[in-house]
């Protein structure tokens, strides 16, 4: 933590950046952004299991976009979000400075259990960052572990009818507050597909339709991008299981494309390429 | 139930002028006409015109309350309903509901003035129900003026109403297109007799004249609003005796939907007609 | 305003007989937005198209619908009709209810309800059309050609014949390319130089060439019709325009190198040209092994050019030139025998490359047609031929087959046989492949007649026993093993794409394949074209291929230039991609899937010319309306004209319950 | 009337017989995780009684998500527009008295002037039964903005815990003394009220702003960085308004096919980014703090002005429910402190 | 289900293969069933997976999408790009529940006159046997 702080205060002192995201204690056991461009508030930052938060998401905002420095305070798991906007041109790394943090796992608020996401976490050491706070974790997956989710193994032992009456009664509770699309941190659409009208590609009324077909379009546009950060169903009001649609694409697009999002800057992103030889079994 | 508010009246359309490029007038007649009976506006006012599939636009009313029996609208093709109305034919159905908001408080506040209308483009419409209005008590008015200028000759919206009031004696109609805007290669096809210059250049070089007396309406872009406004203020006129219309965006246009407010200031409510001295008071949020 | 037109076509029975015309027509009627409707016995007759320009007048339609044949069809007519009308073409519409609903089907009430289907889903399409106008494309009327061989040479050579002016680019200091250093062709044994350098010198006398070589492209931008090249001209350190070629600099000049021309079984000087019938005639120095250059010695050439036409301050030069096409005939490489250690390759001097042999029985190569085997001069009394080496052979080469190995090996026995009448030549092979004009008698003759033996089979190694070279290998006919004492090896090592073509595609933007060689648009219906318009290709740059290929293919390239450039403005249809500015955030997904490279970033600038964000931009000359663009857009932002989602969405919707 | 008490069987027992009943709908807690949501009954639905405060309020079941307010049907020789079915009556069980405080203050807006008549009717046409608070967090703060754990305002009923399984009933309105009465065989449980309950007083819930201070600083201090401050944290979603008793603002939008359509009322938010945006890309409130301002604007100033009143019930369920961490206790805290250094 | 009800199956197609394979069913008269809607596009690539939803919203019972087979594109590449998509949409709307036998990819050339109505058959028969796709028609409440 004093090391955090202290490469904050430099950052800011210096004017190396404009703003710090970073975290501060919300509380016992519960943490929230922090937003900072003055050093003296540098003393708020905290860094600790709660930090759940995925931080790159405020980089896509446009006041944050228009300042000439940003450093932000990221997991391994955030800076694979990084990754990806990189590829998607938006952002200029050389305007962002990353502070990456070493980490073994975050729990949920209630504090008892490990986030899921972490038991399938292969960046304890984040990569691509400006400097790393924090002593070195082993990694307890290497990179070329292919993940099993477990929560998907188990959804599939599920019959047709059961799934589909599943996520009906899910989805129907979908208020469209579009928390899940405002705190991902690859939604950075200036106009989303939602509130495009003509023609309407998706019912905005939060009816089971209009519910479907919002989800659907957004597991699509997360398909071979999503970086498992778990954040759209941490923050779904209705408690949602959305990351189970993100993983299980993020299964099909590591078993028919071998990809997985948020490691390669420089790789194309699998749905705007091919290989001749790609799976065509259920072409007929 | 009572009464469902945002059920609109059904309207039949009765005739269809192109204005300029994208822009269109309906006229509209009552489908039943015990509705238009009870029917009854003041300049000023507007209303939600719907095409139905497609969903609500809000335009003011563009023909004048002195004129009974129907309304006219004027609206440039923008996003789902105007591309819907657009593709209209004479004979086709629109719904309409309103009239809505406030008006020009013309007797409390016009009558016995000088009159200055200052519009650009597409914000002639929101005026021209106040124009007409205007002319047809025209012994209620000192001097009427209107400034009205578009970016190019094809741009410039009710043309035949132009040529009109041109041959009045008793307004003093002054036109003006935007550099270039008179030249053929830009799609003009007179022999372009008006001023060239932006608006608010032109009222300024006018012999108009502010005062006590003076009262004028400003109606158009946000940049010409701008700089209208600082000349206008120059030539004498009190902010008082400015009125232009706010345009926010609006769903309900009865006050319930949250969208439209600049501050506690609704504009469906307690607007769309404002004037200067109450518009600075607001926060700059439109 | 929406006021359509809708006219269903009997085509005589064919659809009438299976779909209720006057009801389709009156049904159709009531669609909103259809101001009138009628049904016709052929509308794509005559009367039937003046009906439909008539009804387009009289009342003032602004869309129609002909609900006919397969718009495969008559959609060219039908639209040729409207826009004769006065309606813009692209606001006509066609439902097919002949292929796709009379023809296939029996019932008539289905029929019928499918017809009325499909005549609302276009009304519904056509409500949304835009008006949309052809694309005119200025071009300029000058070609580049990438690549001075054969190929080359034949491009800029029909290209010029059609009054187009060519900038004709070669990498070496010479034009002629591999071509140029063959003995001589099969399958009529005429001499390659006699047959190709009248071609150089006609192309170097052409008012309308330009020969820039020992120059490389640099950099290309723009697009069909409208390239922009910049060229970069490598130090030569002779001025070509002052020098007169007269050759005292390199007979005096005191370095000797090893020659690249002769495959390193020659010599040349530092200051040289690459062959005596060079084009141009101008000499390079070879700033690696001049001693002046490297040393600051020397300096012989200098004092010695009547012209004074060497510069030893040359430095590179970058050229522009504008073109409205360009062909790439860019050639190959063939495989080094140092790749084949375990065929002696490397190891030992008589082990050649195919090519290295033809320099060896050239009248004009380094022996002076002498052959002799480079180890020690002797007349090689037994040779022993390799096929296939790195061709065909997936496992630790390249999977494909080189093509003119089998018929370059025939010739090559033969023209050791009429060397060395009684020698023995044996020829390992896989198989022959000989399938082009008299190719099949050549390989027959020289089996028959001139004496070559060939032994169908691998050779497994080559090596040493004493002074001669043991090949041994495996007869798949005899299914023995065979073991050959020979002077000398010729391996047939397979062609390769050549050293920086990679780079080069990826300047013009067009694809290559896993081997490095180009690929075309299309392997059948547009084998020349690349992927990009306005640049063709031709010749071993796609893949192996012969000289006549090569030749037919540049002039076909030819042909292609000379279309395209015979207009002063290219027409293409309407139906290309757009941009929506205001809500594309330049994630870049529509230009990564781009086929044809039509998109790229744009910088929104403000007014002080400050880049505030990029946006994508289609070019509309590049564009080829697939719209593969439209579904990688999450936010929709860029759409084709002619099948934007509106459109399509609309006969969706079309398709909801009553 | 003596004393009438109702026990958690009771309660589900009498939900589940008012479920039955198609013509009216019937809202109650349903957990889900660990939350627990006031849902729409069906005869399926899990009740829980056992909660502090539900992640959403009541205002869903009077201000549906989506709702037709038109039907119409398209045809070639123009429009004819259709009856709606009628409001249905409605039972809403379990909501907080800061939900229930929140009807008056809607019915105000929904009243002005012209009547949306959806909400009205459904306003005449439910029964409200609050549970009474027996718990609070750090969110809650119903006693600065004139509420209390046990507030009757806008409830019919008021139930009050007095043991581990049951409440005690109290009819507030003439609509709830009929409920009582008509429902009287479920509100005859036998529970004696046990000691420690309610577990909490109106004192443990202490006043720590003043709305009148709140308003006098909004109205003058529309630039002030400090909103920027207040809304750095937030991303731009709507599951604060979503949540919200009081948060009424909404789109129209009409869903058709070729031959028939219909106009719906949907909830829309002042939070998010593309609602006052102008079809020509004009965005009065472009960035998040400006809408973060109008959100709390509205609330504590702007809704005084046309109705008298605060429009926030102090349920704290917008700060429970952002994950970005914006907290608006803390915000009316800090305005609070910035008014009375003020001295404004 | 009532006992006239027909399937409607929406199918899209590229322009170059499919719909010219459809064109040349019907020039060879083969018969095949009248439940398919073809919406014709320039390239498969065009196909966006979306409008699968789209079509059950408006009432489809199942979706037919049909392009060039690999190697074949008139774009070069545009049906691999799409395939892709394809894959994403099949592994989604199973996890959601849709039966895999309501969304049928298929390639068809411009010689596949057969083909194409024998695959209109087929899927036409196996959406009779099926029934009509209510569970997705049924998700369009107008009110709650």
């Amino acid at each position: 933590m004093k090391e955090l702080i202290a490469k904050a205060k430099e950052l800011l002192m210096n004017k190396e950046v404009d703003l710090l995201i970073g975290y501060q204690s919300a509380g016992e056991k519960k943490a929230k952004p922090l937003l900072i461009k003055n050093p003296d508030d540098a003393d708020k930052l905290v860094f600790n299991e709660y930090c759940l938060s995925n931080l790159v998401t405020y980089l896509n905002r446009p006041d944050i976009k228009a300042l000439s420095k940003v450093a932000v305070v990221a997991k391994g798991c955030d800076i694979r979000a990084i990754v990806v906007l990189l590829s998607e041109n938006q952002l200029v790394r050389e305007k962002i400075f990353i502070i990456g943090m070493t980490c073994d796992h975050v729990m949920s608020p209630d504090g008892t259990e490990e986030n899921i996401k972490c038991s399938y976490c292969k960046v304890r050491n984040p990569h691509l960052a400006d400097v790393v706070i924090g002593a070195p974790i082993d990694e307890r997956i290497s990179k070329e572990t292919v993940v099993r989710h477990e929560d998907i193994e188990e959804f599939n032992k599920k019959t047709k009818e059961e799934k589909w009456n599943f996520w009906k009664e899910e989805l129907s509770q979908c208020i469209r507050c579009y928390a899940c699309r405002q705190v991902c941190p690859l939604c950075y659409c200036e106009r989303c597909i939602v509130d495009f009208n003509n023609p309407q590609w998706i019912d905005t009324r939060s009816n089971p339709r209009g519910n479907f077909a919002w989800n659907i379009v957004r597991a699509l546009h997360l398909s071979g991008r999503c970086i498992d950060c778990g954040e759209c169903e941490r923050v779904c009001p209705a408690n949602i299981p959305l990351m189970l649609l993100n993983r299980s694409l993020q299964e099909e697009a590591k078993d028919k494309f071998d990809w997985e999002a948020g490691f390669d800057p420089e790789a194309q992103p699998p749905l705007t390429t091919f290989r001749k030889e790609d799976d065509e079994e259920f072409i007929r | 139930m009572s009464e469902n508010v945002y059920k609109p009246f059904l309207m039949e359309i009765v005739d269809i002028k192109e204005e300029a490029p994208n822009t269109k007038t309906f006229k509209l007649n009552f489908k039943k006409p015990e509705e238009a009976k009870k029917f009854s506006f003041k300049a000023g006012q507007f209303g939600l015109y719907s095409a139905f599939g497609s969903g609500e636009s809000t335009f003011c009313i563009a023909s004048s309350p002195t004129r009974k029996d129907y309304i006219e609208c004027t609206f440039r093709i923008a996003g789902r309903v105007t591309t819907q109305l657009a593709n209209m034919n004479i004979g086709d159905t629109l719904g309409f509901r309103g009239p809505y908001g406030n008006s020009f408080p013309i007797e409390e506040k016009f009558y016995g003035k000088n009159i200055t209308f200052v519009a650009g483009g597409i914000g002639l419409p929101p005026v021209r129900c106040l124009i007409w209005n205007t002319l047809d008590l025209r012994d209620k008015f000192k001097d009427v003026n209107i400034v009205y200028g578009a970016r190019t000759y094809q741009d410039l919206v009710y043309k035949n109403e132009l040529n009109e009031w041109e041959k009045r004696e008793d307004v003093n109609l002054i036109t003006t297109v935007d550099p270039g805007g008179e030249k053929p290669e830009n799609g003009c096809t007179v022999d372009w007799k008006g001023h060239v210059g932006f608006v608010p250049t032109v009222l300024e070089e006018s012999n108009i004249k502010g005062g006590k007396d003076s009262v004028a309406i400003v109606c158009g872009p946000p940049i010409m609003i701008k700089f209208t406004l600082a000349i206008l203020e120059k030539m004498g006129f009190s902010p008082e005796n400015i009125y232009t219309t706010l345009e926010n965006k609006m769903k309900c246009g009865i006050g319930k939907c949250g969208r439209c407010n600049v501050g506690n200031f609704y504009v469906c409510k307690h607007g769309p007609v404002i004037n200067l001295a109450d518009l600075s008071k607001l926060p700059q949020e439109y | 305003m929406a006021r359509i037109g809708v006219f269903v076509c009997w085509c005589g029975s064919n659809i009438a007989e299976t779909v209720n015309v006057s009801k389709a027509s009156e049904i159709s009627g009531n669609i909103p937005g259809v101001v009138y409707s009628v049904d016709y016995k052929y509308m794509c007759s005559d009367p039937g198209q003046t009906l439909l320009k008539n009804a387009i007048k009289e009342h003032n339609l602004t869309g129609a619908v002909v609900a006919s044949c397969s718009p495969r069809m008559h959609e060219k007519t039908f639209r040729k009709a409207a826009k004769d009308a006065g309606m813009n073409p692209y606001m006509l519409e066609m439902a097919n209810i002949r292929e796709q609903c009379s023809w296939v089907h029996d019932n008539k009430d289905e029929g019928t309800d499918k017809t009325i289907d499909l005549i609302r889903m276009m009304v519904e399409k056509v409500k949304r059309n835009h008006p949309l106008e052809d694309i005119k494309i200025p071009v300029t009327k000058k070609a580049l050609v990438i690549g001075g061989g054969v190929a080359g040479i034949q491009a800029a050579l029909d290209i010029a014949a059609g009054g187009v002016p060519v900038v004709l680019v070669e990498r070496e200091s010479s034009i002629g390319g591999k071509m140029a250093a063959l003995d001589e062709t099969f399958p009529t044994l005429d001499c390659s130089q006699c047959i190709l350098t009248p071609k150089m010198v006609e192309v170097s006398q052409d008012p309308l060439i330009e020969i820039m070589s020992f120059s490389e492209i640099e950099k290309v931008e723009g697009y069909v019709g409208n390239f922009k090249a910049t060229i970069r001209k490598k130090a030569r350190y002779v001025d070509t325009d002052l020098c007169t070629g007269c050759g005292t600099c390199w007979l005096k000049c005191p370095v000797k190198v090893t020659s690249e021309f002769e495959q390193g079984l020659g010599k040349r000087k530092a200051i040289y040209i690459p062959f005596p019938q060079a084009i141009p005639s101008r000499p390079r120095i070879d700033p690696e092994n001049c001693l002046k250059l490297t040393k600051d010695r020397c300096g012989i050439c200098q004092k010695v050019c009547p012209t004074k036409a060497i510069n030893y301050d040359d430095v590179d030069r970058l050229v522009e030139v504008e073109v409205g096409a360009i062909v790439v005939t860019t050639g190959y490489k063939i495989m080094p025998v140092s790749e084949f250690p375990e065929y002696g390759g490397g190891r030992y001097k008589d082990v050649v490359t195919a090519l290295q042999f033809e320099r060896m029985v050239c009248a004009s190569g380094p022996t002076l047609g002498e052959l002799q085997r480079p180890s020690d001069g002797k007349l090689p009394e037994t040779v022993v031929f390799v096929k296939c080496v790195g061709s065909r052979d997936p496992e630790h080469h390249h999977s494909y087959c080189s093509k003119i190995c089998c018929m370059y090996v025939a010739k090559q026995t033969m023209l050791y046989r009429h060397k060395v009448h009684n020698g023995n030549c044996y020829v390992f092979y896989i198989d022959v492949r000989s399938n082009g004009k008299n190719y099949e008698e050549f390989v027959r003759r020289a089996q028959e007649k001139e004496g070559a033996q060939y032994i169908r089979g691998r050779v497994s190694q080559v090596y040493k026993d004493g002074e001669d070279l043991v090949v041994e290998g495996a007869d798949t006919l005899t299914n023995s093993q065979v073991k050959i004492k020979c002077d000398l090896v010729v391996l047939a090592t397979a062609m390769e794409a050549p050293d920086g073509i990679k780079e080069l595609a990826q300047k013009l933007g067009i694809s290559y394949d896993q081997n490095g060689f180009l690929t075309e648009a299309h392997p059948k219906l547009k084998p020349i074209e690349s992927s990009t318009a306005g640049v063709f290709l031709a010749g071993c740059a796609l893949s192996p291929r012969d000289i006549p290929d090569s030749v037919s293919e540049a002039s076909g390239a030819a042909a292609k230039v000379l279309g395209l450039l015979s207009k002063d403005e290219m027409h293409k249809d309407g139906v290309v991609a757009f941009v929506n500015e205001a809500t594309c955030v330049a994630c870049q997904n529509c230009i990564r899937v781009c086929p044809f490279v039509a998109i790229q970033l744009k910088d929104i600038c403000n007014r002080k010319g400050e880049v505030l964000r990029q946006v994508a931009d289609v070019n509309p000359g590049l564009c080829v309306g697939c719209g593969t663009c439209t579904p990688s857009c999450p936010s929709r932002s860029i759409e084709l004209k002619g099948f934007t989602d509106a459109e399509l969405f609309a006969e969706i919707n079309a398709l909801a319950e009553l | 009337m003596a004393e009438q008490y109702i026990d958690y069987d009771k309660a589900k027992e009498m939900l589940g017989n008012l479920t039955k009943n198609s013509e009216i709908e019937v809202f109650g807690p349903v957990k889900k995780g660990n939350d627990t949501f006031i849902s729409k009954l069906n005869q399926n639905s899990e009740l829980s009684f056992d909660y502090f405060i539900t992640v959403n309020s009541i205002k869903e079941a009077l201000l549906p998500r989506f709702e037709p307010i038109l039907k119409y049907r398209i045809n070639h020789n123009g429009v004819t527009l259709e009856d709606l079915p009628p409001v249905k009556p409605l039972v809403v069980f379990g909501g907080r008295p800061c939900d229930a405080s929140s009807l008056p203050l809607m019915k105000k807006l929904f009243n002005w002037d012209f009547k949306d008549e959806f909400y009205l009717e459904r306003l005449k046409k439910v029964i409200i039964i609050t549970i009474a608070c027996d718990e609070m967090d750090e969110n809650c703060f119903c006693t600065s903005v004139g509420g209390s754990p046990r507030n009757e305002t806008g409830s019919d009923v008021l139930l009050e815990r007095v043991c581990s399984t049951g409440w005690k009933a109290k009819a507030i309105s003439e609509k709830g003394k009929n409920f009582l009465k008509e429902n009287s065989n479920f509100f005859n449980a036998k529970l004696t009220p046990e000691k420690g309950y309610p577990k909490i007083a109106e004192k443990d819930i202490p006043v720590v702003f003043d709305s009148k201070k709140i308003k006098t600083w909004i109205e003058n201090n529309f630039e002030s960085p400090l909103w920027e401050e207040f809304g750095a944290n937030c991303l731009s979603c709507a599951a604060c308004t979503f949540v919200c008793p009081t948060c009424h603002c909404f789109d129209i939008t009409d869903d058709a096919s070729m031959w028939k359509g219909v106009r719906t009322k949907n909830w829309d938010a002042c939070t998010l980014p593309y609602f006052t945006k102008h079809a020509s890309g004009h965005n009065p409130r472009s960035q998040s703090y400006q809408r973060y301002r109008q959100r709390i604007s509205h609330k504590y100033s702007y809704y005084i002005d046309l109705f008298g009143q605060v429009s926030c019930t102090g349920c704290g369920r917008c700060s429970r429910v952002c994950e970005a961490g914006v907290n608006i206790l803390d915000i009316l805290k800090r305005i609070d402190k910035e008014a009375t250094k003020g001295g404004k | 289900m009532s006992e006239n009800w027909e399937p409607k199956i929406v199918t899209f197609v590229c322009n170059w293969c499919t719909y010219a394979g459809a064109d040349l069913a019907g020039t060879s008269r083969f018969k095949y069933s009248p439940n398919i809607r073809i919406i014709k596009t320039p390239c498969s690539g065009r196909i966006d997976p979306m409008f699968i939803v789209a079509a059950f919203e408006k009432g489809a019972d199942a979706v037919l999408i049909s392009g060039c087979h690999p190697g074949d594109c008139h774009y070069n590449e545009g049906n691999y790009n799409a395939r892709r998509k394809f894959i994403m949409m099949r592994r989604l709307l199973s996890e959601l529940g849709i039966d895999n036998e309501r969304v049928i990819f298929a390639w068809c050339s411009a010689s596949e006159g057969i083909k194409f109505a024998r695959l209109v058959n087929e899927v036409s028969e196996k959406i009779k046997e099926l029934g009509p796709f209510d569970e997705y028609h049924n998700l369009d409440q107008e009110e709650r």
